[in-house]
């Protein structure tokens, strides 16, 4: 059988917006990028990954790579999958992270190991079909993507996407929310958020007297941005069957606000008018007549009142790579043990 | 992207856009007045009109007009060898830049300057700049000046990406970060240092990187976005002017014209050039939204170019008209006294 | 036989000459001098002047040679009788030692004193110990070096006293209230000082002042010299005070100062140089125009008192240089009853171009009162 | 009243008195406060060679150290200038000049032209110049022909505590961008100074020592030389007429011209290189303008055409002496 491939879309431009300089929202340099995408691929080599692709990009991050791969060659030491550059053109925005996730569907990868925000996991998830995907966090705000070690992801990828973890444990389904504007079709991975202001700027919300209406697919009291709110006042898990909609008002007119984390480093009142749960496949009018809608976190499309607009929750919409489920799988079956004696002490031991 | 939309009102807090129509038309007016001034430089250059050499910020005007809507003269910029959009957006007189830029008495600089050298500190503006990075020590040191003489000026230093390699830039950002001025570095991003290409001339290009690692935010917009700029100029400047320090901000735009007028662009993918100015064509793209949205009529568009064609017609007039500088001009202006 | 062995040294005119130049002996040897008689010219960098001779005598030997600089007390003539014989005399100048300065009369006799007065601090100096207190008050845009000449000369009968008036020298540049101003300040200087009641010689503006401080404060003025004074008539070169305002450079003030000597080769680089160090202090050039605007505004002397002064009583003597182009010779005989000395071929300064004929005359004149 | 004090003295009593004088005056540079940010004293150094001392407990903020950054804090000086401040920028060593010369000349020297006479830049950059300190090649040049070059900069190097203070006192006044040379060399030689501020005229020479035999034009440490070998020729009854420059631009070619009218004979001492030097340059003018006057070939004592050299034996031999300085009077005398 051939080698699985591997897609990486590593997003050289998230990270970039206004909130590092509203509230000392972190930073990731390119060559600390190159450095997570490099040990991606030295979890995965050790799986026994051989070819992965990557999306090009301007910004440097290619050259790093390619250097770190050569001096590694050179060296003689490290042993990378090859990677290959997606023959396409670069813009520099996010056209390229959607135009790359469309490639690789269409090249049918096993898995696309994304390294981004939830800005940039929403782009891939839109445009990658059923195609698994394994995030790395290294956005801005990072509500969809775990924190983990990236090698680790390398490891669980790998370990999913060879066969050596059942496709039932290795991957997870996930929800997702369907806006129609017009008919013409919006996704958001976790919240969209309708806001007064009417005009996309640069993006990012943060204007609390501009929150309007908001809609998660999942909300933990631990989680960070929008979806947060949900979280303080209803939480709702990635596994739940089903997602809330909240609608906001002043906090001063408000029978209750909640201080949430809006987005990192920004905490903020809102004020709560109305809570609901949200079922699956039943559309919604939003109350907002006139605004911009944000899809996790960042503003994309303006309305108006002639507009319409159906927000719609769906089940089973895209698949993750469960890393923690892959890798308790492996130890439990000892995929990464070497020598059959030491397996046997090891099964000894979990025996207790 | 922008759902199509039929007329909505722009009266008060109901406006979809955080300026109000007056607003909106006159950063029109400087984006409009921009292009028709680097166009009309465009063909008079070709035509022999011009002397020396001119960079045109035909393309890029939504950084320029983003940034400076938040400006008064009392806020100084540095600005670089592309320096009309600047300005322009400064306030500075169309007149006085054309009569420069023809070499006249008339001009900003009656003469002495040409269009790398055009100044108006009455407007905050300090000067275009021949020497690419030059002005970001001179911009930090605007923003010494607000914040010793206790007013709330700031300083905003362009910088090309190329330029954003120089020594003195990056000292800049240092020592910004280091005396906690009020100042703002824009670097202006269109993708080429004359004709390398960013990717190759920068080792790391992501300028908000640079920025960190002195100890600034950086941030990067979409610099053919008109909203995008001014929202993130806007919200970096208040911060500057209420103590919050130094910044950086990436816009990522595009060059219409060369890196000189006479350059044949044979640097440049075919086809790009057209791409570009079909597709993200900033001006255009500001006029479409603000439309769409029944805020600013097409008739009233229309009629803005109507009259900055005019002016741009009478500063070309006025400007070939004026005399050339007097012999006499040659020796004074070198000191205030010696 | 070498008592009989009178020497010339290299005087020390005002406290920061080192060395002067021998620029002309008058004199040669064989000749009887008297003293007080011109014997040669010096320069230094501040002025040249004439040498009167201190002793009298057959000068026998001319030491010193023409257009040589000598060191202050350096050895430059020998004045001995006819039975000092050539080899004594050759002796006495090859031993000749140049004395040290008197170390006491160093102390004694400090660079210059300052006093905290309702008009600021106030630079003076002080000569001599004995009998009645002199002040000596120097005019518009000078200061108490002018008279270099005078001081010691006078202080052989007095205490004397020289003064910078506030806005010049190198007392406070303050000058706010004009001539009024001035005339506060030298009475709050008498009093500082404890100086008790005193003769007062006022060249120029400092004769005005004086003036209008006998006429304010009769008890603190027991005489007055007017030296080509100001307050007795109403004209004054006003060519001479704008020009001094505004000179900046040795060039424009050069011609300016000539003005004041009808020698003009009196004026040395280096007294042109010290006067723009003055006048390049901050405040100067604003207390002079002050001071100009209240004495002298619209180029008419503002404060006519002679008459006054006759009225008063005051012992007044009057001292004018015949060639004085800044306030015309003409106000000498104003005072009437005044004692009038008129001295020929000198200019606005006699205290300076004449020091010897004005100290006879000031000593005389007191000896007198 | 007037008093005795070094040339360093001197610098930091203008610098005072003009920041009393005028709030607007800041001063600037790498150590001239001292200490910021470390562990010790607030003032620790005051100045790399201590000529700042005392300052910030006077003036507080209006003192700013810099980090090691001359491009942009020279920079930021000139910037600072055309918007409201006074900057006093200190480069430490001229020497240095070569990591932000952009700013100096194609900046705030054009400044004025090129907009047109519109704009006033009224900076001071301060820095140590010439040898003898043992100092080696880049701490130890007489860089002033580069900055005279430059239209637009005005170029101070004085030879004395008076005239250190009120020429730099008439440099933070003036609305020009001007270059204050400071002979390191000569920072604890005293002088007579008056307490009080006052300023000195730029393009005014001082005549230190009339003579009639021959004319010596110079600045800088090789003046008080130039002194010395006067002082020892006039035992010979040569009587030589020394002239200190003091301001480089503008020059006071007049005073020369006089002087050489006068005396018919010059020698021009420079402690730079003699390639394209001051040395050079007022010989040129004199040979242009006072031709007539000359009755001798115009003599240049400068440094030799070589980098500043470390070793004591050799730096001595590179600086103009005063030996130097009586031979090529002797030699025009001669001609």
């Amino acid at each position: 059988m051939s080698s699985p491939v591997v897609g990486i879309v590593a997003n050289p431009i998230s990270a970039r917006d206004i909130r590092r300089v509203i509230s000392y929202a972190g930073g990731l340099q390119i060559t600390d990028r190159a450095n997570m995408v490099l040990r991606i691929l030295a979890g995965m080599a050790a799986t026994g990954i051989k070819k992965t692709v990557i999306m090009p990009e301007n910004a440097g991050l290619r050259g790093h790579l390619m250097r770190a791969l050569t001096r590694s060659k050179n060296a003689g030491d490290g042993h990378f999958p090859e990677i290959r550059t997606l023959d396409m053109p670069v813009t520099g925005d996010a056209t390229d992270t959607a135009r790359a996730a469309r490639i690789m569907r269409e090249m049918e990868v096993a898995a696309i190991v994304v390294l981004g925000g939830d800005g940039t996991h929403r782009v891939v998830v839109a445009n990658c079909g059923d195609i698994p995907i394994a995030g790395v966090s290294s956005g801005t705000n990072n509500a969809f993507p775990e924190s983990r070690e990236p090698t680790v992801t390398g490891l669980g990828v790998g370990l999913a996407v060879t066969g050596q973890v059942p496709p039932g444990i290795a991957f997870t389904a996930n929800k997702r929310l369907d806006v129609m504007v017009n008919g013409s079709l919006e996704i958001a991975l976790i919240d969209v958020a309708f806001v007064r202001e009417r005009f996309v700027g640069s993006r990012a919300i943060w204007k609390t007297e501009c929150f309007h209406e908001l809609f998660v697919t999942f909300g933990s009291p631990g989680g960070i941005g929008m979806s947060s709110i949900a979280g303080l006042v209803a939480p709702v898990s990635r596994s739940d069957r089903f997602g809330r909609r909240i609608v906001f008002e002043s906090p001063e007119t408000a029978s209750f606000a909640v201080r949430a984390s809006i987005a990192p480093g920004l905490i903020a009142p809102v004020g709560i008018a109305d809570v609901q749960t949200l079922q699956f496949d039943q559309p919604i009018t939003p109350e907002t007549r006139a605004g911009s809608i944000a899809f996790d976190g960042e503003r994309e499309v303006t309305f108006g009142k002639a507009d319409e607009v159906l927000v719609t929750l769906r089940d089973g919409a895209f698949r993750t790579i469960d890393i923690e489920a892959c890798m308790a799988h492996a130890a439990d079956k000892g995929c990464l043990v070497e020598q059959a004696e030491h397996q046997t002490k090891l099964k000894q031991v979990k025996g207790g | 992207m922008s759902a199509t939309a039929t007329a909505v009102s722009a009266q008060g807090s109901d406006s979809p856009f955080p300026l109000e129509k007056d607003d909106l038309l006159s950063a029109y007016r400087t984006m409009k007045t921009i292009r028709e001034f680097e166009d009309r430089l465009h063909v008079d250059f070709a035509r022999g009109d011009i002397p020396g050499f001119v960079h045109l910020y035909a393309g890029e005007e939504a950084a320029a007009t983003g940034i400076m809507m938040h400006l008064t003269d009392e806020d100084r910029i540095a600005s670089t060898h592309r320096g009309h959009g600047h300005c322009i957006a400064k306030g500075v007189s169309v007149h006085e830049m054309m009569g420069e830029i023809y070499g006249k008495v008339s001009g900003a600089c009656r003469g002495k300057g040409g269009s790398m050298h055009i100044a108006d500190l009455s407007k905050g503006m300090m000067g275009a700049n021949g020497i690419l990075g030059a002005g970001a020590p001179l911009a930090c040191g605007a923003a010494l000046a607000a914040k010793k003489l206790g007013h709330k000026g700031v300083g905003i230093s362009f910088v090309g990406d190329g330029a954003s390699n120089q020594g003195m830039f990056l000292e800049s950002l240092n020592l910004a970060g280091v005396w906690e001025l009020p100042v703002i570095f824009v670097v202006e991003n269109n993708g080429y240092a004359e004709s390398t290409s960013v990717d190759w001339a920068v080792a790391s290009d992501s300028y908000v990187d640079r920025a960190n690692g002195f100890g600034l935010p950086g941030v990067t917009v979409d610099g053919t976005d008109f909203f995008a700029v001014h929202e993130a100029a806007g919200e970096m400047i208040r911060r500057a002017r209420d103590g919050g320090g130094p910044s950086l901000l990436e816009c990522k735009m595009i060059r219409f014209h060369g890196h000189f007028e006479g350059d044949a662009q044979t640097y440049r993918a075919e086809g790009e050039v057209e791409d570009i100015r079909n597709n993200r064509d900033c001006i255009k793209m500001f006029a479409d939204r603000v439309s769409e949205a029944g805020v600013i009529s097409r008739v009233e568009t229309d009629a803005v170019d109507a009259e900055v064609a005019t002016l741009i017609d009478s500063a070309v007039e006025q400007a070939k008209a004026a005399p050339l500088p007097d012999t006499a001009d040659l020796l004074t202006d070198v000191y205030v006294k010696y | 036989m070498s008592e009989q062995i009178i020497p010339i040294v290299m005087p020390k005119w005002g406290l920061s000459m080192q060395e002067g130049r021998l620029s002309v002996w008058h004199v040669k040897e064989g000749d009887v001098i008297e003293p007080g008689q011109e014997i040669m010219d010096v320069e230094t960098e501040k002025i040249a002047n004439a040498v009167e001779a201190a002793d009298g005598g057959l000068l026998r030997r001319r030491v010193a040679q023409e257009d040589m600089v000598y060191p202050v007390r350096a050895l430059l003539g020998v004045l001995a009788p006819v039975e000092v014989s050539d080899a004594e005399i050759d002796v006495y100048v090859a031993g000749f030692e140049m004395p040290q300065a008197d170390e006491e009369e160093e102390e004694q006799a400090p660079a210059y004193l300052f006093v905290e007065t309702p008009a600021g601090r106030l630079r003076y100096a002080e000569r001599g110990s004995e009998g009645d207190a002199i002040v000596l008050v120097h005019g518009f845009g000078g200061d108490l070096d002018n008279w270099l000449f005078n001081i010691d000369a006078l202080a052989a009968g007095g205490r004397v006293y020289a003064i910078d008036l506030p806005g010049h020298g190198q007392s406070a540049k303050t000058a706010d209230g004009g001539i009024v101003g001035l005339v506060d300040a030298l009475s709050g200087f008498t009093d500082a000082v404890d100086i008790g009641a005193a003769h007062f010689v006022g060249h120029s503006l400092g004769g005005a002042i004086s003036a209008m401080l006998a006429l304010k404060d009769p008890g603190k003025v027991k005489s007055l010299t007017f030296v080509d004074a100001a307050g007795l008539g109403e004209e004054i070169n006003s060519t001479y005070i704008d020009g001094f305002i505004a000179a900046e450079s040795r060039r424009e003030l050069k011609p300016v100062i000539e003005h004041l000597f009808a020698d003009k080769a009196l004026v040395s680089r280096q007294m042109i140089d010290d006067l723009l160090k003055y006048k390049r202090l901050d405040g100067v050039d604003e207390a002079l125009g002050s001071i100009s605007a209240s004495a002298f505004g619209g180029g008419v002397q503002s404060a006519v008192l002679a008459d006054q002064i006759t009225r008063s009583g005051i012992p007044v003597l009057v001292i004018w240089g015949e060639d004085d182009a800044i306030i015309p010779v003409s106000h000498a005989e104003a005072v009437a009853g005044a004692k009038i000395e008129i001295i020929v071929g000198v200019g606005h300064m006699p205290q300076m171009e004449a020091a010897g004929q004005v100290n006879d005359l000031i000593r005389d004149f007191l000896d007198a009162v | 009243m007037t008093r005795k004090i070094s040339m360093k003295e001197a610098v930091n009593e203008a610098l005072d008195q003009e920041m009393q004088r005028d709030p607007t005056v800041v001063v600037m540079g790498e150590d001239i406060v001292g200490g910021t940010g470390s562990p010790g004293e607030d003032d620790a150094w005051g100045g790399v060679l201590g000529v700042t001392k005392g300052l910030y407990a006077k003036h507080g903020d209006r003192l700013m150290d810099t980090p090691l950054s001359e491009s942009a804090y020279i920079g930021a000086a000139i910037g600072a200038a055309t918007c409201g401040l006074r900057p006093v920028a200190e480069l430490m060593f001229v020497d240095f000049m070569g990591v932000c010369l952009d700013e100096i000349f194609n900046q705030g020297a054009k400044f004025r032209y090129m907009f047109g006479g519109k704009v006033e830049t009224p900076v001071v950059i301060r820095a140590m110049c010439g040898a003898g300190f043992r100092a080696a090649a880049q701490h130890s040049q007489m860089l002033t022909p580069v900055f005279t070059h430059i239209p637009g900069l005005k170029v101070v190097c004085p030879s004395n505590a008076y005239d250190t203070k009120g020429l730099l006192a008439q440099s933070i006044r003036d609305n020009d961008p001007v270059i204050f040379l400071e002979h390191k060399n000569l920072y604890a030689h005293e002088s007579d100074v008056p307490e009080e501020s006052y300023t000195i005229p730029f393009g005014e020479a001082a005549v230190l020592r009339e003579g009639k035999s021959a004319t010596v034009a110079t600045y800088g440490q090789t003046v008080h030389r130039s002194v010395e070998a006067a002082e020892t020729l006039a035992k010979d009854g040569v009587d030589v007429e020394v002239i200190d420059l003091r301001t480089l631009s503008p020059i006071d070619n007049d005073t020369v011209i006089e002087s050489v009218e006068k005396t018919g004979r010059l020698v021009c001492v420079d402690e730079a290189n003699p390639r394209c030097s001051i040395a050079s340059d007022v010989s040129a003018t004199v040979a242009q303008e006072a031709f007539g006057a000359l009755k001798a070939p115009i003599q240049m004592v400068t440094a030799p055409h070589t980098p500043v050299p470390f070793s004591p034996a050799l730096e001595d031999l590179y600086i103009p002496t005063a030996d130097g300085i009586a031979d090529a009077v002797r030699k025009t005398m001669a001609a």
